[in-house]
Formats: C-alpha cells, structure tokens, sequence
C-alpha cells in the first residue's frame, strides 16, 4: 500500500475531525496545524497507527511570528515513515505569553535536546521535559536570542561601520 | 526492522581467524606498511623554501584592478561591501574632480576603501559582485602579523601598482596568465 | 660485627613497629608496621645466619651453608608475608568498599 | 666482595666509567628524541625537524634548553615534596640499570686492565629486576601527587601494568637461566660470544618475544603506553608537568628504552659480541682496545636496533586497553612464558641426562 | 671505624629513621615512602652481610611489589591526612609506653646474653650466594617450599574471591 | 573565470606592524646576558610546543599542517600536547563563543611561561563572519595574543607563516621581557597576575 | 557471531547498595584532545568504568539561524560550509538545492553529476577524517598521516574548482561559479588512480588488526529501534543495520542515476561504524567514477553547461556586466537582493556526512529567509552518548567519541 498525503490526512481527520487545520501540500509534502493541546495525541497516533507509522521524528524547531498575535511562537515536527518513504510537517502555535507545549520526549529520544535548544531559542517551555534548560548558550542568558525583536549582532563589535550602505537597519 | 531499500549491503565482519588472534601477522603486515613508506619519496614541502602552486581561481588577498593606463576601476558602487558576508568592506565614496582623470576611470571613486582582512573570510563573493572589473582575490595569501591594526588594508596595500610609474611590479602582480592573453 | 648491635637494631625496629600497631587507626599503616616488624626479624635472622656460619668458621669442622637454612627461612618468611599482603589488601579494599573508611575503630561493629 | 674493597684507583675507574656511562646514556636519550621524531616523520611521509642544524640534529639541545628555561609550575593543589620527587626517581632508576651491563670486554688503560662494566655482580639479572621494580614508583607517584584525575587514573594504570608484565618478564628470563645457569650478565655474554656459542635468540625464540613484549610494556611504549595515552588520558601521569620535571619523565622513557634494548641485546643477542667474528682471535690480531670499542659497537648497534624497533612499533600499532592489557599479561603471557619454562626445563634435563626412556 | 662500621651505622640510621617516619607521618604515601626506605636500608645491611640474594629479593618482594600494592591501594582510595581520625591522645600515649616497655624488657633480657663476643661475619662467607641457598631449598626445604607455593596459590584465590564484585 | 591580475605584491611579505613590545634593548643587559638570551631564543624558537585549541575549521587546517605536505614538525614543533603545563604556544584555531572564553583563559593561566598566543584564522581573531550574540570578537579580548592569522580558515602556508612569525619574536625576546613592568601590565590589563 | 554482542559489554551493572559515593567526576573536555571539537562530557566513572556521563554541547554555538534571517540566500552559503566543515560542499550544495527548490531552478544534468562529484569527494575527506581519528584514539598515528595525503588532494581539486580548499562556498544557485577546468578533471583522475591504493593500505593498517577489533568490536553499540528513536542518521544508523540513506530514498540531485550499495552493519558498535564509513569510500569512489564517466559522454552544447538557465538568480556572466546594460541591472539586482524570493516552506534533505542535513527554509517572500532552520544530524544523535557510555570503559568511551564523528561545527550550529 502506498501511502499518499491525502490517505493520511483522512485518517487524522477520521481520528481528530477539525482539529487538523491549514492543510497544506508546499512541494508535496502534507503540512498541517493541531492545536498545542493535542501535539502529542496526534504524534501518538501517527506513531502507533500501524498503517501511518511515522516512526523517526527527522527534525523539531521553533518559529517566531511577530505578527500573528496570540499565536506569535510556532513548534514545527517533521516526522517521518521511513518503510514508506513518506514526510509529513506538523505545526503547533503558541502565545508567546504562555508558551506552553508537551513535550515529545517521551515518544522520540530525539526530542530531547531538539526541545531544549528550542527552549533555548524561543523559550518555549516544552511541559513534561525532564531536563530543560539552556543547551546551547550559556546559562545565564536572560532572553531568547532567537525571537524576532532581539539584536543578532555582538553590541561589543568595534570594527564595523554600519552606516555604510544604510546597513545600519534591520534587514 | 525490514530493509528500506533494495540496495543494502552488509559489510564484512566475519570473526576473528586462529591467525588474525595471534596478534603477530596483522602487526607484521602493517609494520612492513609503515616500513616501506619509511624509503618512499617524501611528499613535504619545505615551506618557506618551497611553494606549492596555487590554483588559477585561488582566493586570497584582494587587490584592487587599474585599467592600462593606470587608472582605478573601482567606482565605490559598494556592491561588494553589501555582498560581503563578513562586513569587512568599509568603502567612501568621492566625485572626481577635475584633472583627475588620469586617476580614476569613472567619475566616482573610492576615496576610501578598506579591508579588514582579520574579518574577511575570503568568500569570493565581493569578486563576483564588483561590476566594474575592479576588485580581486589573488593567489596571495594574507599574511600574519603581530597587530591587530596591520589587517586594515587599505588603497594604499590594495590597489595593483601603477602600470605606468611601476611598470616591474605591475607585470610581476598581473603574472603570467594574463600576460599571454 | 658483633651480633649485639644488630640484636638491638632488629629490636628497635619490631618495637617501633609494635607502638605504630598500638598507636594508628588506619588500617593500611597498621598493616605496613606488620611488615616493618617482619623485617626486624628477617634481619635477626640473616644476622644469625652469619653468626653461625662466623662459628662455625671457628671450629672445626667448616660447612659453607652453616647458618643458610636462616637465610631459607627469611625467604619463607617473605612468601608469607608477600601472600598475607594480598590477602590482607583485598580485605582493606573490601572495608574500605562497605564502611568508606579504613579506620580500625569501625571494625567493632558487626553490621553497619 | 670485591666492589666493597676500597682502592683509589679502583674508585676513580669506575667513577670514571659510571660518568661515561651516564654520559653516553643521557646522549642516547636526547638523540633517542630526535630519532623518533624522525622516525615518525619518515614512516609518515613527513620529513621531520629539520630547521634545527643540519637534519635538525641539533633539536634535541633546543628542546632541552627550552625546557630549563621555561617556569616551573608546582600546582598548589599538589603535594610538594612528592611532587618534585616523582620524576627524579624516575630518572634516577632509568639511570641505575646500566650498572650491570657489560658493554664491552675490557680495555687497557696505563697498563690497568679495566672492565667495561660498572659492577659484574653475580645477581646481574636480579639486580635489573629490583631497579625495575623501582621504576614504577616514579610514575606513581609523580601521577599521585599532581593531584590530576587523569594522572591519578594514569598512575594506577601504570603501575598495575608494570606490576603485570614483570611477572612474565621474569618467567621468561628464567627459562633463559636455566640455559645460562648464571645470573651474572658478564657470563651470559661470553658464553654466547665464546667459540662455537650461539646466540640464545636461537635457543628462546618465544622467550625473547615474551621479554619483548614486556619490555614494551614496562617502558610504557605503544601498544602499551596507557598510562601517557594523549586522546585519552592527556598525557597521562606527567601531565601536570612542566619545565624539567617534564624534561626528566620524558627522559627517563627514553633512557628506559635505550637501557631495555642493551638488556635485549646482552641477553638474546650476544651482547657486545661481534657476529661472525671469533672475538678472541681479533684481540690477538687488533689489540685489546680496538676490539673494546668495535665490541661497544657492535652493541650500540644492536641497541640502535632494537629502538628503531621500538619506535617502529610504535607508530604502526594502536594501543590496548586496559582490561585487554590485563588480559594479555595474565592470560597469555604468564601461561606461555610458564610452558616455555617447562619446555625448556625439559630439554635441560635431557641433555644433561640423557633420554630417559 | 672500618668503611663497613661507617656503612652499618649509616643504614642503621637511615632504617631507624625510616621507620620512624612511618610510625609518625600522617599522610599515608610518606609511610609508604619511609618505609621504603626502611626496607632500602635493611637490603643494604643484608649486603653488608654478604647475603646479597636476600637483599635483592627483598628489594623485589618488598620495596617492588609489596609497597607497589600498598601505594596502589592508597592511591586507589585517595586516602588524604583528614580521612585518618586521630586516636585519643592518651590512647597513643599509652601505646607509645607499651611499645617502649616492650623495648626496655627486650635490652634488657637480651643484654646479658651470652653473644657480647660472638659477631656475625661480614664481607665474606658464601652462605648468601644464590647457588648454594639454591641447592639448600630445592634439596632440603623442597616440601615446605612446595607448601609454601600452595600457601601462594591460596592467597591468590582468597584475593580474587574477595576483590570480586558480587 | 581567468583573472587579469594574479598576486598581491604589495603583501607577499606582509606588511608588518611593529611588534608592541620591541626587545628590551641591551641596556643594563652584559654582553653575556645578551648571548645568553640570544642562545635561549634560538632554542626556544626551534622548539616550540603547540597546543591546539581547535574548536572548528581552522583545526581541521591545522590537521593538514600537521600532516605530510606541510609539516610543521619541521619547525620541531610536532609534539602537540594538550595539557597546557607542557606547550608554550597556544593555537587558538576557530570560533571562540562566549560560553567558550573562560575556558581559553583558564588555559591560557595554566600554561608556564613563556607562553605565546596565536590567534589563527578570522574567528579566533575577530569573530570573523559571526558577528552574532554568542561568539566572542576575537580573543583578544580575554587573552593577550602575540601573532593573528588571517583567513577563513588560513591555509596551511599562512599557518605556517603566522608560526615562522612567532619564531621571529621568540628568537628575539630578551630573557628579561618576561619579569619587566611592560610584560606585567600588559598581563594586568587581562586581569591576570 | 555471538562473540560480538554488544549489549554484554554495555549493560554491566555496578553493585549495588555499597555506601557512599566512590565514583570520581571526570571532565572531559572542552579542551580534552579526545573531544576534537568542543564539547564537554562530565563522566561519573568507577575506576575504569563509566557509570554516567553527561553532555554539555555550545561551547561554539555561532548564531547560524539568527545570522541567516539577515543575509540574501547567496550569503548562506559561507555559513553552510562552517556547519560541517569536514565535508563543506556537501551542505553548500544541499543549501542549493533548498534554494533551487523553493524558487523551482531545474539544473542540468551536467550541474547535477558535477555536485555528485564534488559532493562524493566530500564524503570522502569527510569519511576519512573519520576513520582516521578513530584510528588515532586508538593510539595508531600513522594511517591517519596517510589518507591526510589524500584528502589534500581532494582539497586540491576543491580549489581548481573553487578557489578555496576547506571552507569552499563552492557552487551557486543554479550551478556553479564556473566549469571545472582540466586540471580539475586531471585531478579528479589522478585521485580516482591513487587513492584506492591508499585505502586498501589502510585498511590493511586496521581492519583485521586484533588490538584495533578489540578495541572497537562491542564497544559504543546501540541498537536499531534505540538508534531511530534517538534520530541517529547516516552511517551511524546504518550501522545499526538501517539502511536508510537519502540519496536513495529521497534522490536528488540526480543520484537515482548511479549504481552503488548501501553498506550496513549489524550492531552498531564503533567496528561497525568504521567498516560502514570505510566501505562508503569505497562506495563514493564508485558514484565518482561512474560520475566522471557521465560527464565525459556529454557532447556539444551540454558538454560545457555548468550552471541552470536562470537569469533571476545566476549571475550574469562578467563580459556581459561589463558592457551590457540589461545584465548589469540583474547583476545589481541579485547582489542587492531584491529579487524577491516566493513565499513558501520547504524542506530539504541531503545525506551529509554524518546523516541526513536538513535544510527547513521559511520564506516570507522578503529578500533573506524568514526562517532558516538545519537539522543537524551530530545535534541529535550526540544525546546518545551517554546511553552508549554507559558502563563502558573510558577508552571506549574516547573511541565511541571519535566514531560517532562529532563535528562541533555542525553541532552547535
């Protein structure tokens, strides 16, 4: 059998019914929103479901969307079958007042150290991580360097005109 | 876990032979490795005696193009600072004036033109951007210094020398290549 | 040399190492003035050794391994000490592995 | 016993003799460096120091120099007193084998003959064994008391090691006692160099590959180099080290070396004994001196040998681990040193009496 | 003084002080140290006695392997001057007594023994020489050399039985 | 894409900014003292132990320094240690995060002097391209370093050549840079004693 | 094979209910020559015996996702070749082909087998590195010396072909910078000569080599379902006995047109791991010359095509800046960055050298990524290091480390 993106989207909605949201196909592979309270049901779901199968989860990130209020930080899972060769994305918003999300920890192994550096980034606060704190910068870092409104450059840099060629901005 | 594809191939870890436990062949056969390489010719260059060719496309030090009559290419577009990934370009610009002709090709021009060369990772991408013929990486490689103040090239270390005043020199940087163009 | 001096040198050292026995709780020094008392006495012994074979020098009848089964004996007497050492070891590891300490005061107790 | 005598000329002789001793060893270490380095380089395809004098030969002084120059650093975290005394025992015993070994037969100087050998004492092979024994407290403690996990982890490692291989060491000499019957190295080396003897290399071909092996183990020479292991242990015991105390551990592994490769030649190779040559007959035709020194040699030679195999060696193989380590000095070569013992004890005792059945 | 009165008083002190030191020291790798020494200094009067089997085979048994051991088991458990408790003062005050008394009563004894003129050969006699101890051992002793070897063996089990992890 | 120039001749030799601190002179230094400090220099300088502080692509370089075509043993500096006590020549090869500053200090603390420093490729030197929050901007901002090579990673040349440079100022250090005032402040100035 | 079971070794519980702590911590690292690159591990061990080690990656995180969401796409490609430095070409040309997808770029066949090459080539120096490392922390020095030879004949071709040897930014959008010249072909030829002749020579130097099977057969094992729970990819996995690659599965680049075997081991451990790096050399050389054959066949006009027919994001060529007007203002316009470029998410995989490389590109239509995040394969699979440690002895441990083939680089991003 062969696993098509429009079979797997209609055995989650046979499961979740409208909790499946923005379906989406960019270059053929099926995209799709849950809501924050149901990512791990979902990912349960997709891992035991012996037809569906995604069994390796192939990467795991934040996103920040200024814009999108109330649903500003974004957890985006990619997972993956891979007997039937197949990847799917699955996205879960956040607010960024309270970013609560389960973790995945429990289901992949892998998920582990992909949360906490998301942690890291984004500050998402992933419930149920047994370990979470900072893994890639120091501890003592007091923001989220990743979000959208905090400066990428190094403020000590001296070397450097930035008013040259109106870099000084925030493209 | 069933095979995902047709092409899997296990690799050979067959169990250890009566010969292969004695220790003593296998350390005999790469001894005898090591030993022959002991007589072979030595690939090493003595470096600062010896050079190894660069290749025709190697990015190292930039330097900034004349035209043949020795007037500067650059026309402080900034093209290349913007493609720099590593800010190292710091560039201003100037009009030429009059009686400058024989200075600068077009009616602007760099007045100013650094490089940090500590920042540079010699990317090649200002090469690629500069539209005006100007700007290149040569086979040099940047030399180390003692300060940091010494990697802050400016025109002075950039610019190819006066093809007219410094004509040695100026057939010595375009080297042999373009010579035969 | 008189066998007197080594008589007292032997005594000074096994009374050293009795005082060592009474006077430190660590077991692994009490263990090293077992040794040091060993000694004293493998040292006596080679001294006798070579006492019998000065008289029998003297006498008569001149045998050149006169005294040497006291010299056969500090070789006994190494074996064992060398195999109570092993022994002896392997206990303080042990002790030290169940009660963290090689204090000797620890030992009176049966259980922990 | 005659070293107990006292006799001023007999005293400056061997003064004189152990300074030239010490000499010469100090030089082989210091050259031992440079031929190693080379020696990699050129099994590696490199070239090696070269920019130090001519071939780099004169690298050795520099590093030494550098190393008397540079700040010693005692770790306030260390024991002092034990600190400094670590690397001094490992040189100090490095240096003391030498004292038993025949490097020559003996020269004529002012009419006096003098023997080319420190103290021909009639326990040679044991009095090697007891310095050896002695060896590893240099790294024991000069591990312990830098105060290092990875030293500390380094030190035991060492000594558990050393401990392990002298065993078989010891076994496997035996067996080469028992053809010899004396413990003196002297002796050892004129029967082999005597008319019609051979070399014991013929007679204990796998006592020598024991004695081999835990020579290597006992210099702490890949494949057995645990205790300095750089990707895992950083070094190892001396890590902690600086300046000369370095200079003096780095020292001793290569006077230790040096000293196991005379051992294998004066034990298995005939010694100062020159091949092919009935060396008697050559006094007679050379005079006495000539032939000492093509004797010494003829043994450097064969030293030289053996730390080119050494360094060989130890650019080619990786290194053990522990437990196989273990492994191997208890499980392979105790027992075979043992059944090279019985072997030979056997044959030892047919020919003295005859086939017994 | 002869060179050897010079040489037994010498390493009469250095054994002395030895152990001493072992008795004293509060850090457990000086008392191994010393004692070392110790065992260095009676080696050398073994020499002296021209039992220069018994020396080296001491330096090996003792100051090789015996020591090597302790050392290894101290450094294995990082033993420091705090781990040791010190005794009651009075407790060692009184072992000190004891020990001393014990040496007093010994002298004492031993003082009047009929060996004031007897004197142990120094610097000569083949007693010492391997050959003959040899030839002794293996003729003689053989049994209680072979028992001795059992002994070894039992040692070495009842080690690797206790050092075994359960 | 065949270039119409070649090489930079301006800078084959490298234009060289005097070192900060010139030998100490001859004053007050005998005639004796100076051969002695020259002798010293010259074994020093043939004899200088690295550490490699790789973190990142510049020690992959350094690999290839080490390895056959260039060989830097030839400078007799083969014998890579990482325990800083032994080295006398910190490499500081990569990018240096702020996270890993504290680490480059401690190492540069251990070390016994005389102890060099150099700062090899753009990121150990200036933070190179990652002039981002995480990375420091160049080392020199928590430990003194005497040469900076440049390139992304250097080549091997260039490594070689920032080596040869270190060798030219340790060839001409006095003995007594070490103990003087200058030395002291600079070492201040990094909030070392 | 049952003398090669690695859970034995692994799983060797300590005793239980002794008192007191007789564990010692252990730092390795960040400057322990065992971590090549920077990371930390605090080990707890008993005696030899690692009872527990903890990972502490970030000693060089660089801020490479913050500094991609301020550069054109074209000033990406310099980052990707400091993610994993030890096969560079391989994440440039995977960040290409992200781009090329999102903007929907079709290369050439040509373009494609040249990547194959370069990126094969990658694999190789990326391989050997490897194997090599693990060959050193075993104690053996010298074959490491040896392949070191070849790789700098790799980076040899690398700079005809790009002028640089490490860190390459080789390849553009849509192609390459330039074609490959004929030294670069000579090159590539000599290289297809030479180094199986070296490989077998080191493989001799370890493979059937006791002391080194010794030291690496059942140490550092993980098992298959342990190994894809934790996201292991790449040689690891296939270690493990997953053949899972990403060249085969999910082709690019044209990689369905070559002929090569997918080596996997049994069980994972460092034997295996270095059997499956050294028979994928031998692979890789297989796709290279299969490769170069391919490029020779080509006749006439695609015999010398280098590069996808995209004004909107290829240069235009120098010549033309220089004197044409219309290509100087694409010139102006690809450098500026104001070709926008569509919106739209993708996710691209290549097999780097250590797994699956992963390239998620979100773009807001704006002139830089709004979002770029890499999967980077040495991130996720590092957290099994210490399930794998467990109960090892050190030198496993320091083994384990250098087969698993942690690229600091690439794992701190």
């Amino acid at each position: 059998m062969v696993l098509t993106n429009e079979y797997i989207l209609q055995r989650l909605t046979e499961k979740f019914g409208e909790a499946i949201t923005q379906v989406e196909e960019p270059y053929g592979l099926l995209t799709f929103e849950v809501p924050k309270e149901l990512n791990l049901k979902v990912m349960q779901f997709l891992y035991d479901d012996q037809e569906l199968g995604f069994r390796f989860l192939t990467d795991l990130c934040g996103v920040h969307y200024p814009d999108q209020l109330g649903r500003e930080l974004a957890v985006v899972y990619h997972l993956h079958n891979m007997v039937q060769n197949v990847r799917i994305r699955m996205k879960v918003f956040t607010d960024v007042q309270q970013p609560d999300v389960y973790t995945a920890t429990s289901l992949f192994q892998s998920a582990n150290w992909q949360e906490r550096e998301t942690y890291d980034f984004y500050g998402i606060n992933f419930v149920g991580h047994p370990n979470l704190k900072r893994i890639l910068n120091v501890e003592e870092m007091d923001y989220f360097p990743l979000r959208k409104e905090f400066p990428l450059e190094d403020q000590t840099r001296i070397d450097k005109d930035d008013e040259m060629f109106g870099r000084g901005g925030s493209i | 876990m069933q095979t995902l594809t047709n092409r899997s191939k296990a690799v050979d870890r067959h169990p250890m032979t009566v010969w292969e436990k004695m220790y003593l062949p296998a350390i005999a056969k790469g001894m005898s490795i090591t030993l022959s390489h002991f007589f072979k010719k030595k690939p090493t260059i003595n470096y600062p005696e010896e050079t190894r060719p660069f290749s025709p496309v190697f990015r190292g030090l930039h330097i900034l193009n004349r035209d043949e009559e020795g007037r500067e290419r650059c026309t402080a577009c900034g093209l290349c600072a913007v493609a720099c990934p590593a800010e190292a370009i710091t560039m201003e610009a100037a009009e030429r004036k009059e009686g400058e002709e024989q200075l600068y090709r077009e009616e602007k021009y760099a007045a100013k033109y650094e490089i940090n060369m500590l920042r540079c990772i010699f990317c090649g991408l200002c090469e690629e951007a500069c539209p005006k013929d100007a700007i290149y990486l040569s086979e040099t490689f940047a030399p180390s210094n003692y300060k940091r103040e010494g990697f802050i090239y400016g025109k002075n270390d950039l610019l190819i020398p006066d093809p007219k005043t410094e004509p040695e020199l100026y057939r010595k940087a375009v080297g042999e290549r373009s010579r035969k163009s | 040399m008189p066998i007197n001096l080594y008589i007292f040198l032997a005594l000074a050292l096994f009374s050293i190492g009795v005082i060592g026995v009474l006077t430190r709780r660590n077991a692994i020094i009490i263990f090293m003035c077992i040794e040091l008392m060993l000694n004293a006495v493998n040292l006596l012994l080679v001294a006798f050794s070579k006492m019998h074979l000065a008289d029998s020098a003297n006498s008569a009848l001149q045998v050149v391994t006169n005294g040497a089964d006291a010299q056969l004996f500090v070789f006994f007497i190494m074996v064992v000490a060398a195999a109570e050492v092993t022994v002896g070891l392997a206990i303080i590891v042990m002790m030290y592995r169940n009660i963290h300490s090689v204090d000797v005061n620890f030992l009176n107790r049966l259980k922990n | 016993m005659i070293q107990l005598a006292i006799d001023l000329a007999f005293i400056l002789e061997k003064a004189i003799l152990i300074g030239g001793i010490i000499t010469v060893s100090l030089v082989v270490a210091m050259y031992s460096t440079w031929a190693e380095r080379k020696v990699a380089g050129f099994m590696q395809d490199r070239l090696g120091p070269n920019r130090a004098g001519p071939f780099g030969l004169l690298q050795p002084l520099a590093d030494g120099l550098k190393l008397f120059m540079k700040e010693e650093i005692i770790p306030n975290a260390s024991n002092k007193f034990l600190f400094i005394l670590g690397p001094g025992l490992a040189m100090m015993t490095a240096m003391m084998t030498s004292a038993v070994i025949p490097w020559g037969r003996e020269i004529e100087v002012f009419g006096r003959t003098v023997s080319l050998q420190i103290a021909d004492i009639n326990i040679g092979i044991l009095y090697i064994f007891a310095v050896l024994s002695m060896g590893v407290y240099g790294i024991m403690i000069g591990g312990w008391a830098s105060n290092n996990k990875f030293s500390l982890l380094a030190a035991l490692r060492g000594a558990s090691q050393m401990i392990s291989y002298e065993l078989a060491m010891g076994l496997s000499i035996i067996a080469l006692l028992m053809l010899t019957g004396s413990l003196s190295l002297k002796t050892i080396v004129e029967q082999q160099s005597a008319a019609g003897g051979w070399w014991n290399i013929l007679y204990q071909p796998l006592g020598f590959l024991i004695f081999m092996v835990c020579a290597f183990a006992e210099c702490n020479r890949t494949p057995f180099d645990l205790p300095e292991a750089e990707n895992e242990l950083n070094f190892g015991y001396h890590q902690e080290y600086s300046s000369m105390k370095l200079g003096f551990y780095l020292f001793a592994e290569y006077i230790n070396m040096f000293m196991s490769s005379v051992l294998m030649a004066t034990l298995y190779f005939g010694g100062y004994d020159i091949p092919f040559v009935n060396d008697a007959a050559l006094v007679e035709s050379m005079g006495t001196n000539n032939v000492a020194i093509l004797q010494g040699l003829s043994l450097f030679a064969k030293a030289a040998f053996f730390i080119f195999f050494f360094m060989w060696v130890r650019w080619t193989i990786p290194r053990f681990r522990y437990d196989q380590l273990m492994h191997l000095g208890w499980k392979v070569m105790i027992p075979l040193a043992l059944i090279n013992m019985l072997i030979t004890a056997v044959v030892v005792l047919i020919r003295q009496n005859g086939w017994p059945f | 003084m002869t060179i050897t009165e010079i040489l037994f008083w010498l390493l009469t002190v250095v054994a002395l002080t030895g152990a001493l030191l072992v008795v004293t020291s509060k850090n457990p790798v000086y008392s191994v140290l010393a004692l070392i020494a110790t065992f260095f200094a009676i080696s050398g009067h073994y020499i002296l006695l021209n039992a220069q089997f018994l020396a080296v085979v001491n330096l090996i048994v003792y100051a090789g392997a015996i020591m090597v051991l302790f050392l290894f088991v101290i450094m294995l458990m990082n033993l420091n001057t705090e781990t040791e408790p010190q005794k009651n003062k009075w407790l060692k005050m009184a072992g000190t007594v004891a020990g001393g008394c014990l040496l007093l009563v010994l002298v004492a004894a031993l003082r009047d023994a009929d060996s004031k003129s007897t004197i142990a050969l120094v610097n000569s006699g083949d007693t010492g020489l391997i050959e003959n101890l040899g030839k002794l051992l293996f003729n003689e002793y053989v049994i209680p050399f072979e028992i001795s070897s059992v002994l070894f063996l039992s040692a070495m089990v009842g080690a690797v039985v206790l050092g075994k992890k359960e | 894409m065949a270039r119409p120039v070649q090489y930079n001749v301006k800078n084959e030799g490298g234009k060289i900014v005097t070192m900060g601190e010139l030998p100490d002179g001859h004053m007050g230094e005998g005639f004796f003292a100076s051969k002695l400090s020259d002798i010293v220099g010259l074994a020093r300088k043939n004899s200088i132990w690295p550490l490699p502080f790789a973190t990142s692509c510049c020690g992959i370089e350094f690999m290839a320094t080490m390895a056959s075509h260039y060989d830097l043993a030839r400078f007799g500096s083969e014998r890579v240690g990482f325990s800083p006590r032994q080295c006398d020549l910190l490499m500081v090869m990569g990018t240096i995060a702020k996270k890993m500053a504290p680490v480059v200090k401690q190492v540069y603390l251990q070390m016994a002097e005389p102890r060099w420093v150099i700062a090899v490729g753009a990121c150990a030197s200036s933070g190179g391209i990652f002039d981002s929050y995480s990375v420091l901007q160049g080392i020199d901002q928590v430990v003194p370093v005497d040469v900076y090579v440049p390139g992304c990673p250097p080549r091997p040349e260039a490594i070689i050549d920032g080596v040869m440079k270190i060798q030219e100022l340790v060839g001409n250090e006095s003995l007594r840079r070490r103990n003087g005032d200058r030395y002291k402040a600079l070492l201040e100035s990094y909030g070392i004693q | 094979m049952s003398e090669i079971i690695t859970q034995e070794q692994h799983h060797v519980k300590l005793p239980e209910g002794s008192i007191g702590k007789q564990t010692t911590t252990l730092n390795l690292g960040p400057t322990h020559p065992a971590t090549h690159g920077v990371f930390q591990n605090i080990l707890e061990v008993d005696g030899e015996r690692i009872v527990s080690a903890e990972q502490t990656v970030g000693y060089i995180h660089r801020a490479f996702e913050k500094i991609a969401e301020r550069r054109p796409l074209y000033q990406i490609t310099p980052l990707t070749d400091r993610l994993n430095y030890c096969s560079a070409p391989i994440n440039n040309m995977g960040w290409h082909l992200t781009c090329e997808k999102l903007l929907g770029v079709k290369t050439p066949k040509r373009v494609d087998y040249l990547r194959v090459i370069i990126m094969e080539l990658a694999r190789i120096s990326d391989h050997l590195i490897c194997n090599s490392i693990v060959g050193v922390d075993t104690g053996a020095f010298t074959g490491f010396l040896y392949v070191m030879q070849y790789r700098e004949l790799i980076y040899e071709i690398y700079e005809e072909v790009c002028g640089s040897r490490l860190t390459t930014n080789i390849g553009r959008i849509g192609g390459f910078e330039r074609d490959f010249s004929n030294t670069a072909f000579q090159k590539i030829e000599r290289f297809l000569k030479e180094y199986p002749v070296v490989l077998k020579e080191f493989e001799n130097l370890f493979q059937r080599n006791r002391i080194f099977m010794e030291r690496t057969m059942g140490t550092g094992g993980i098992a298959a379902d342990r190994a894809l729970n934790y996201g292991f990819t790449g040689p690891n996995l296939r270690a493990t006995g997953v053949d899972y690659d990403v060249r085969v599965t999910a082709p690019y680049s044209s990689y369905e047109d070559f002929e090569f075997d997918i080596p996997v081991g049994t069980t994972g451990d460092n034997y295996d791991r270095w059997l499956v790096r050294n028979q994928e050399m031998w692979q890789s050389l297989r796709i290279i010359e299969q490769a170069y054959r391919k490029i020779q066949d080509f006749k006439g006009e695609e015999a010398s095509v280098y590069h996808a027919d995209v004004p909107e994001y290829y240069l235009p060529k120098k010549q033309d800046v220089y004197t044409k007007m219309e290509a100087l203002i694409w010139h102006f316009k690809i450098i500026m960055g104001e070709i926008d470029m569509p919106k739209g998410e993708v996710y691209q995989a290549v097999e780097g050298g250590n797994g699956e490389v992963g390239y998620y590109l979100i773009s807001d239509g704006g002139r830089a990524p709004f979002r770029l995040h890499f999967r980077r394969p040495c991130f996720i699979y590092y957290q099994a290091f210490s399930e794998i440690s467990e109960g090892a002895m050190l030198s496993d441990a320091i083994i384990t480390l250098s087969s698993l083939n942690l690229i600091a680089g690439e794992m701190d991003a």
